[in-house]
């Protein structure tokens, strides 16, 4: 038992020092994080660091017309119209498209809850879309829903329309893929958000004289909405940093830029690679204000216990 | 049973109270789907919200439906125009996708990186995941931001000055690099999915093995690992699916001999002068597709994937 | 607060009720009539059906067979919203995002009452469960005992025809559940409640309940009051419930007296026992005896010379405040529970008293029912 | 593969230090990321097949010219040389020399490749433009063409203007790739200031006022512009667009490998120019001494008529030979056979007639996609 | 099964024992000599520091201040793993993946013992809390007085220098408790353990312990015998938790006798105690009285003129089985908790009387530990 000096306004107990190491959550369990963090500031941290290292390094050529010394690839982004629209074209299509990811998952994950005969079978096919790949997405987009594909001719010979839908190569495309892509990975987080929320709450509304709309909204959906919004941030994610389907089945010289199809035309294209990592970052850096704005909100909900039976 | 009762339940009857109570038996087969049903409400099927519900997800599995087999078809037709089908039917574009991408070996590379990256993902970010969910420590928040950031970043981001770095080292184009590089975004992933799942595991248990005179090593070989089981199979699923479908990251860095098998697709649509016939391209993409439906089917016998956020016992499936 | 809703009915009826899952049959032919008022307590060990009966009867849960019916309506066509019954479950299942206060008025709300009238029923009742202090805070922040009385003051705030409590006290530590006891018992008779009240704790349905109700695997063993649940219990099944620890298996020995005694013996005793159902010479029976019931008479005072006696050794002595329980063991080595208020030593022989009219002889078993096997039971 | 020695673009190997043939034959890796191994691939694997005592085996991969530098760069930068050669088009070499990736094979080694003084005249043009650092290998005069379904289109655009008005009277119907992606869309792109008479052909930001306004009105008549020509053969197959520009190449091959119908039309304007495009061989900075003999003898074989005569293939680069006397004849069987039936015989005829152009400087090109995409992609 | 390993000590000594969470103290200076073979009780209110000093003693909890010594051997400073303790936990703590078998087998295992050797005690272990039949199970598949069994089996199979046991009753039913508690105290006393036992359940710490040992707030109240706890607790909170429901504040209106006897008096009563503490007149005290020690006196039997009584109204009765645990309300408004052999009726006025040296008088916060708030001491 030592005797130092005590510096914490707490009185320094009188435990061995390993108690009071461990106390302060200092012992040989911490060791678990150090490959994981070796790793991290290895292969992420410090490439980071060197991308955005790279961003203040300029091209000339920005430089001269954009001006801004090392802050000329920012300046070019802001101020190029043609550039930052870009923030608006992927927002446009990121958001909707987890919302809808969101929203369409939540009824879906509760009328699944329910037992019924071939549930399993529905949910395997809901999942299903996970092992397509973007590559066949696309492909198959563009065959089954191209102007002349099975699903126009199909609704052409039944008379429900008569020009051909415009599906592909444009918004709607992409749309489409994110929402292919995304659904699924949504309807199982939020299924297992749901079977968290404790059963019984629920049945206490009922023999309260709740009807099942105001279950839903007031007691299932504020309970579901911190479990939705990390939903909505993972699909949102996704979303946001769309590029293969972007190019394959979008319209990528117009409403479906994005912001990564324009970091890699910089990178591959322009080899200008200072402002394809201002892109880049910019790119990641509006998804974390987006990210920053849902978790915000979050902050205000209640986030507690849902008494689920984990 | 009374005509009267008859007469009632063919009026009413609805989900709800499908719950097994307190009782955390599994649930026995239902044979009558109505019989779980609260008295006065519809059967389940004659709900509006339900039809709803139904209809977009019909529309759903139509859509899917519609591009796998439009690509199945696409991969097996040639000189398909303007008809229904093609004019002819053929093996032949699997057979040239196989000897001309060299399939095997790409799927053989393929395999061997989506393993790896699994186990070294397991490795790293289990244990992370563990000090994460049990421990307090200083800097807890900043290190849980840390592994956050590789997720919600895009790839695209951190990718080209990663791929740079690999080549900076000598690793560029070898298949440790690919691994490296798909190990970023995947052992956060772990973290992240993992941490909530030891959290919900009574630290009891750990507890009473440590009173039973193990060391740390045999808890977490004897008692975490099994009793993580389920968890890290959950885990390890999603790592393959993505990592095999990981595209932006995994190009960056591999090369000819070290494609995975969605690169070579890329590759094989984006090939400058223009690109691959769309057959062939189609082939490929549903050989990739096979292959993760095999893989996922063969993971959902031993996994629910809904244990991804909790480790909740699905009563209600059968 | 008034209870004018609970005015409409001066029975419930509860006709065949019946609930299968699957093949297992959880409750079956429970019948019964509660009186407007009336404290009814579902009793038996777990995994009886008192659950099932309990969300039956809320609605939660549909029928396999039978009626319900409050006064002359039938209910058990509505679903659980319509039926204006209250519910505390034995979780609590306190809606975790709202506060005290929101969790009370939810009930009146969904009623539509009007603003200034929840505030006032809303104050009213978290006064009645004492918890006025509270309103502001979230159920996560409360002790059990405090969630308790939410979960009672969202009930009966609704002034329902009938409250049912499906374990209310199980979570709660011994001396919160002492005082959460005479907490209900308290608003029970004060708001002239109708309470159907599920425990598998026979002393707090003993002092809660007009009328205890003994189900076993599913079926209504016996109906009674207190006294009679534990003067005479109507099987063994209810006698061991009930707190006759010690079942002994023994042979009839003899033709029941006019008062109904019957000598019955087994290897090493021999005793006069009350028959409850009717038996014959020769017939194995089964005797049921408190500990409270069999008397210690240590060596000093075997010379009183008591009647109706069986030797047996001290094994184990238990402190219990006033009183010892203590362990015996026979010379068959049957091991019996005593109680005793001096405490006997260890080691020592002893002789046991009981009063034939406290020793009740059942038939072995006359229910037929299969014992229900615990490992299947395990609540989560 | 080996890396070379040392690396770095200083310490390049003077020309005398580069052996006539390497000391034992090498194997190279050659990166293609312009399709060229369509063309080149099976004349650069019979030469070595003809020469095992200088290469022992080459492997292709492929890629495409944007990733170029990103692959490139960082083996050079780091003195790893995964890659030996490169096949490439106008976009890459001049990419890569923008970043210094390549060594200067002409001016260093050029007396080493006397193939050279064969060049057609185009293909000596695009050699120029090639600033010392490529070696032409294959050269095709590209277009631009249209192709169309003549079972939809009766009367055949033969000017600009006619374009426009039939893609008017037809809209969805025309429409062409990104050129950034696409060969034909950047053939047609480059091939409109001479129709149209533009001030200056090669100067696409302040010359092509005609170019643009011309893009733009048509435009509006196109419904999207996929990001390759793959998929607008896709949509000539399934008959989403009836009409588009094409080049030579690509009127042949689809029609031969059976993406299109075998009966689609191709037609020229009625005065044009081509703008041709040839591939191009460079070597990255930092190649060993040995392979680099190895390479350049490789290069100046395959530039021998009888070895660039396979550039015919199945006319996805027709006519493809770059140097005088590689005639239809001494390709294989195959390939006349392809060209035979799938060719059009006005072809030679045209190429003869017709002037020809070299395509855009890298940086000029690369100005002229951005304005593309920001005055036209952008209103797709 | 032998107990080798518990012969090498023969005091447990814990010294000065602290924890602070933060900023709050959990427990603190607890000091405590266990004999070998003894049975301790740790007893108290939620949140008192129970399971804090038990996980201490375990080594799971990091100490703040404080030793622990085994016979001469201190242990504090060793990691759980070390110690040779055995520890049953609250929720059991089974692992759910291995059979009870192996569940049992564990720490044997851990211990390197051999596989026959291990299979032996394996066996034995299961045979003493007879669960031979369920070996082969998981536990989700048991009861829970069953998985309770198997979990003290674990904990005893290795032998342990002490069993320490963290509230191992509460989550089972009334009857399974009582049986589980006979179980707890055999396997005590055949295999000659070392307990260390928590409870809230002050009926349950009275049966089964050597020594008692009462935590509030983190401090130690008392260390007794089961007998001077229940008879003379130190303080009045000891003593309202050991079942002195009644708790009346009053003032000391005279000087103690001889026997410590002194009268106090509040407004509507005048009673005579036995003084715990000093007082003087005029002192603030608090009378604690058990329900069981008042006695009640109907109109009928007031003739035979008990002293030392107070008058009070009949307000609830409620049946115990052999007795009516009846809630009385004074004059002033103060309400008591009375046991009767015959139910008064409600309404009723009785005379209660107390033995004087029944009503305990304590000053009134000897201790000045401020009280615990209950809502901030809710444990997971
Ligand atoms: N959802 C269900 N599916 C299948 N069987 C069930 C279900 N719910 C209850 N049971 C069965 O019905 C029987 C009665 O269960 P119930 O929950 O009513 O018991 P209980 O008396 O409330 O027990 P406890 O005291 O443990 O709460 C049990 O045997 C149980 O196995
Ligand atoms: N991990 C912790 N962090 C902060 N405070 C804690 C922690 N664990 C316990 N405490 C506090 O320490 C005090 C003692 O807790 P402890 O768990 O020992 O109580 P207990 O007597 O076992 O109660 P119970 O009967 O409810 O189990 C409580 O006030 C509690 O709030
Ligand atoms: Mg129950
Ligand atoms: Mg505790």
């Amino acid at each position: 038992m030592t005797t130092a000096t005590a510096r914490t306004k707490p009185p320094r107990g009188s435990a061995s020092l390993r108690h009071r190491l461990a106390d302060r959550g200092i012992d040989s369990q911490l060791l678990f994080l150090v490959p994981a963090i070796v790793f991290i500031l290895a292969l992420f941290v410090y490439p980071f660091a060197y991308g955005f290292g790279l961003t203040l390094q300029p091209s000339e050529e920005t430089v001269d017309r954009w001006g801004g010394g090392i802050l000329a690839n920012y300046v070019r982004f802001f101020g190029d119209a043609f550039t930052f629209e870009s923030v608006w074209l992927t927002a446009r299509l990121a958001i909707p498209a987890a919302l809808f990811n969101v929203l369409a998952a939540i009824p879906l994950a509760i009328k699944l809850k329910h037992r019924f005969r071939g549930k399993r079978l529905i949910s395997t096919l809901l999942v299903l879309p996970i092992t397509l790949g973007t590559v066949l997405t696309a492909q198959g987009l563009l065959i089954f829903a191209g102007r002349q594909g099975w699903l126009n001719q199909a609704l052409l010979n039944l008379g429900i329309i008569d020009q051909p839908l415009e599906l592909v190569h444009n918004y709607i495309g992409v749309l489409l893929s994110l929402i292919i892509s995304g659904f699924p990975f949504a309807f199982l987080l939020i299924s297992s958000y749901l079977s968290g929320i404790d059963p019984s709450l629920d049945r206490a509304a009922r023999s309260l004289g709740a009807g099942w709309g105001q279950r839903f909204f007031r007691i299932t959906l504020p309970l579901l909405a911190p479990g939705l919004a990390t939903t909505f941030i993972l699909t949102f994610v996704l979303a946001f940093s769309v590029f293969p389907s972007a190019t394959l089945v979008g319209d990528p010289s117009g409403s479906t830029r994005v912001l990564a199809v324009v970091a890699y035309r910089f990178f591959g294209e322009q080899f200008d690679y200072p402002m394809a990592s201002t892109v880049a970052i910019m790119m990641g850096l509006a998804e974390l204000v987006v990210v920053a704005i849902v978790l915000l909100g979050r902050s205000f909900l209640y986030k507690g216990s849902t008494g689920g039976k984990g | 049973m009374t005509t009267q009762n008859v007469d009632r339940r063919s009026q009413e009857g609805a989900p709800g109270a499908t719950d097994s109570g307190p009782l955390s038996l599994p649930d026995p087969p239902v044979k009558n789907p109505g019989a779980d049903r609260s008295p006065g409400d519809k059967a389940l099927s004659a709900q509006p919200s339900t039809w709803v519900a139904w209809a977009g997800v019909a529309a759903f599995l139509v859509l899917l439906m519609g591009i796998l087999v439009s690509v199945v078809t696409d991969s097996f037709g040639r000189a398909w125009y303007a008809q229904w089908l093609p004019t002819e039917f053929t093996a032949s574009w699997y057979a040239e996708a196989w000897t001309r991408f060299e399939l095997g070996h790409v799927i053989l590379v393929t395999l061997v990186v989506a393993i790896s990256v699994v186990a070294l993902s397991i490795l790293i970010g289990v244990p992370a995941s563990y000090a994460l969910a049990r421990r307090q420590f200083p800097f807890k928040r900043a290190v849980t931001a840390l592994f956050l950031l590789p997720v919600i970043i895009p790839p695209i981001t951190f990718g080209i000055p990663l791929a740079t770095v690999m080549y900076n080292f000598g690793l560029g184009r070898t298949v440790l690099a690919v691994i490296l590089v798909n190990l970023v975004p995947s052992v956060p992933f772990v973290i992240i999915t993992m941490t909530p799942f030891i959290e919900q595991i009574n630290p009891a248990i750990e507890n009473a093995a440590r009173m039973s005179g193990a060391r740390m090593r045999h808890v977490f070989l004897r008692i975490l690992g099994p009793i993580l089981v389920p968890g890290i199979l959950a885990a390890a699923i999603l790592v393959l699916v993505r990592t095999v479908g990981m595209f932006e990251l995994t190009y960056l860095v591999s090369g000819p001999g070290t494609d995975t098998l969605v690169v070579s697709i890329f590759r094989a649509m984006t090939s400058a002068g223009g690109s691959e016939p769309r057959p062939l391209v189609s082939a490929m993409a549903f050989l990739y597709t096979a292959m993760m439906l095999v893989t996922l089917i063969i993971a959902l016998r031993f996994v629910n994937p809904t244990q991804l956020v909790a480790r909740v016992r699905d009563g209600d499936d059968e | 607060m008034t209870t004018t809703s609970a005015e409409d009915f001066d029975t419930i009826r509860i006709e065949n009720l019946g609930r299968r899952f699957g093949g297992t049959t959880a409750l079956q032919g429970f019948d019964l009539t509660v009186e407007r008022g009336e404290f009814i307590a579902l009793l038996g060990p777990s995994g009886c059906g008192k659950s099932t009966a309990l969300n039956c009867l809320a609605g939660l849960l549909p029928l396999t067979d039978g009626q319900i019916y409050v006064g002359e309506q039938r209910v058990d066509v509505l679903p659980p919203e319509k039926r204006d019954f209250g519910m505390v479950f034995q979780s609590y299942a306190l809606f975790p995002h709202l506060t005290v206060a929101k969790n009370v008025a939810f009930g009146l709300q969904m009623r539509g009452v009007s603003r200034r009238e929840t505030t006032r029923r809303v104050d009213d009742a978290l006064r009645l469960v004492r918890l006025e202090d509270q309103a502001g805070k979230l159920p996560g922040q409360l002790s059990g005992g405090q969630q308790q009385r939410v979960a009672i003051a969202r009930a009966i705030v609704i002034e329902p025809r009938v409250v049912l409590m499906d374990e209310p006290l199980s979570n709660l530590d011994a001396k919160l559940r002492l005082e959460m006891r005479t907490e209900i018992r308290r608003l029970h008779q004060t708001l002239g409640l109708t309470t159907i009240y599920v425990t598998h704790d026979q002393e707090e349905a003993l002092s809660l309940a007009d009328r205890l109700v003994v189900l076993r695997a599913g079926r209504v063993q016996q109906i009674g009051t207190p006294q009679q649940l534990h003067d005479n219990p109507a099987n063994w099944h209810v006698a061991d419930f009930m707190g006759y620890r010690n079942l002994i298996d023994a042979t009839v020995a003899g033709e029941p007296d006019g008062q109904g005694r019957v000598r019955i013996e087994a290897d090493d005793l021999s005793l006069l026992g009350a028959a409850v159902n009717p038996v014959m010479p020769g017939d194995r029976v089964r005797i049921a005896v408190r500990p409270s019931d069999l008397v210690v008479h240590t060596a000093a005072l075997a010379a009183t010379s008591p009647v109706n006696t069986l030797e047996a050794q001290v094994e184990i002595v238990e402190y219990q405040g006033r009183e010892y329980s203590v362990e015996v063991r026979t010379s068959a080595g049957r091991v019996l529970h005593v109680r005793a208020d001096l405490a006997p030593e260890v080691g020592a022989t002893v002789l046991l008293s009981v009063d034939p009219s406290r020793a009740l002889v059942y038939q072995d078993d006359l229910d037929g029912i299969p014992a229900v096997d615990p490992a299947a039971v395990v609540t989560a | 593969s080996a890396p070379g020695s040392g690396g770095g673009s200083e310490d390049e190997a003077p020309a005398e230090d580069v052996p006539e043939a390497p000391a034992e034959a090498v194997a190279l890796t050659i990166f293609d990321v312009a399709g060229a191994q369509k063309e080149l691939g099976p004349m650069i694997e019979k030469w070595a097949k003809d020469n095992p005592e200088i290469i022992s085996g080459v492997s292709f991969e492929s890629g495409d010219a944007p990733s170029l530098v990103g692959q490139i760069k960082p083996q050079v930068d780091s003195g790893r040389l995964e890659v030996d050669l490169v096949l490439t088009g106008n976009d890459g070499l001049s990419a890569g020399i923008g970043s210094e990736l390549w060594i200067p094979l002409i001016e260093s080694y050029g007396d080493r490749l006397g193939n050279q003084e064969n060049y057609l005249e185009a293909a000596a043009a695009m050699q120029e433009l090639a600033s010392g650092y490529g070696v032409v290998l294959s050269y095709y005069p590209s277009g631009p063409l249209l192709q169309y379904n003549p079972e939809k289109v009766d009367e055949v655009p033969t000017t600009p203007e006619e374009l426009l008005a039939w893609a008017e009277e037809h809209p969805g119907e025309f429409g062409y790739a990104r050129p950034a992606n696409s060969g034909p869309g950047r053939t047609f792109l480059m091939g409109l200031p001479y129709m149209l008479g533009d001030s200056d052909p090669k100067d696409p930001e302040n010359g092509w006022e005609k170019t643009w306004e011309f893009l733009i009105e048509l435009g509006t008549h196109i419904d999207t512009y996929p990001s390759g020509t793959g998929q607008v053969i896709s949509n000539m197959a399934d008959g989403t667009w009836t009409m588009i520009p094409t080049t030579t190449g690509w009127d042949i091959n689809p029609r031969a490998t059976g993406q299109l119908p075998a009966e689609f039309e191709a037609a020229a304007f009625e005065e044009f120019t081509w703008v041709t495009d040839a591939h191009y061989a460079v070597v990255p900075t930092g190649q060993s001494p040995d392979k680099l003999s190895a390479i350049l003898a490789l290069l100046d074989g395959i530039l021998a008529p009888e070895y660039n005569a396979m550039a015919y293939d199945e006319g996805y680069f027709y006519p493809g030979p770059a140097v005088e006397g590689a005639t239809l004849d001494l390709a294989p069987e195959s390939s006349q056979e392809v060209v035979e039936e799938f060719g059009r015989d006005w072809y030679d005829e045209l190429i003869e007639s017709a002037p020809q152009e070299t395509p855009l400087d890298p940086d000029k090109m690369v100005a002229a996609f951005d304005r593309w995409d920001r005055e036209v992609g952008s209103q797709g």
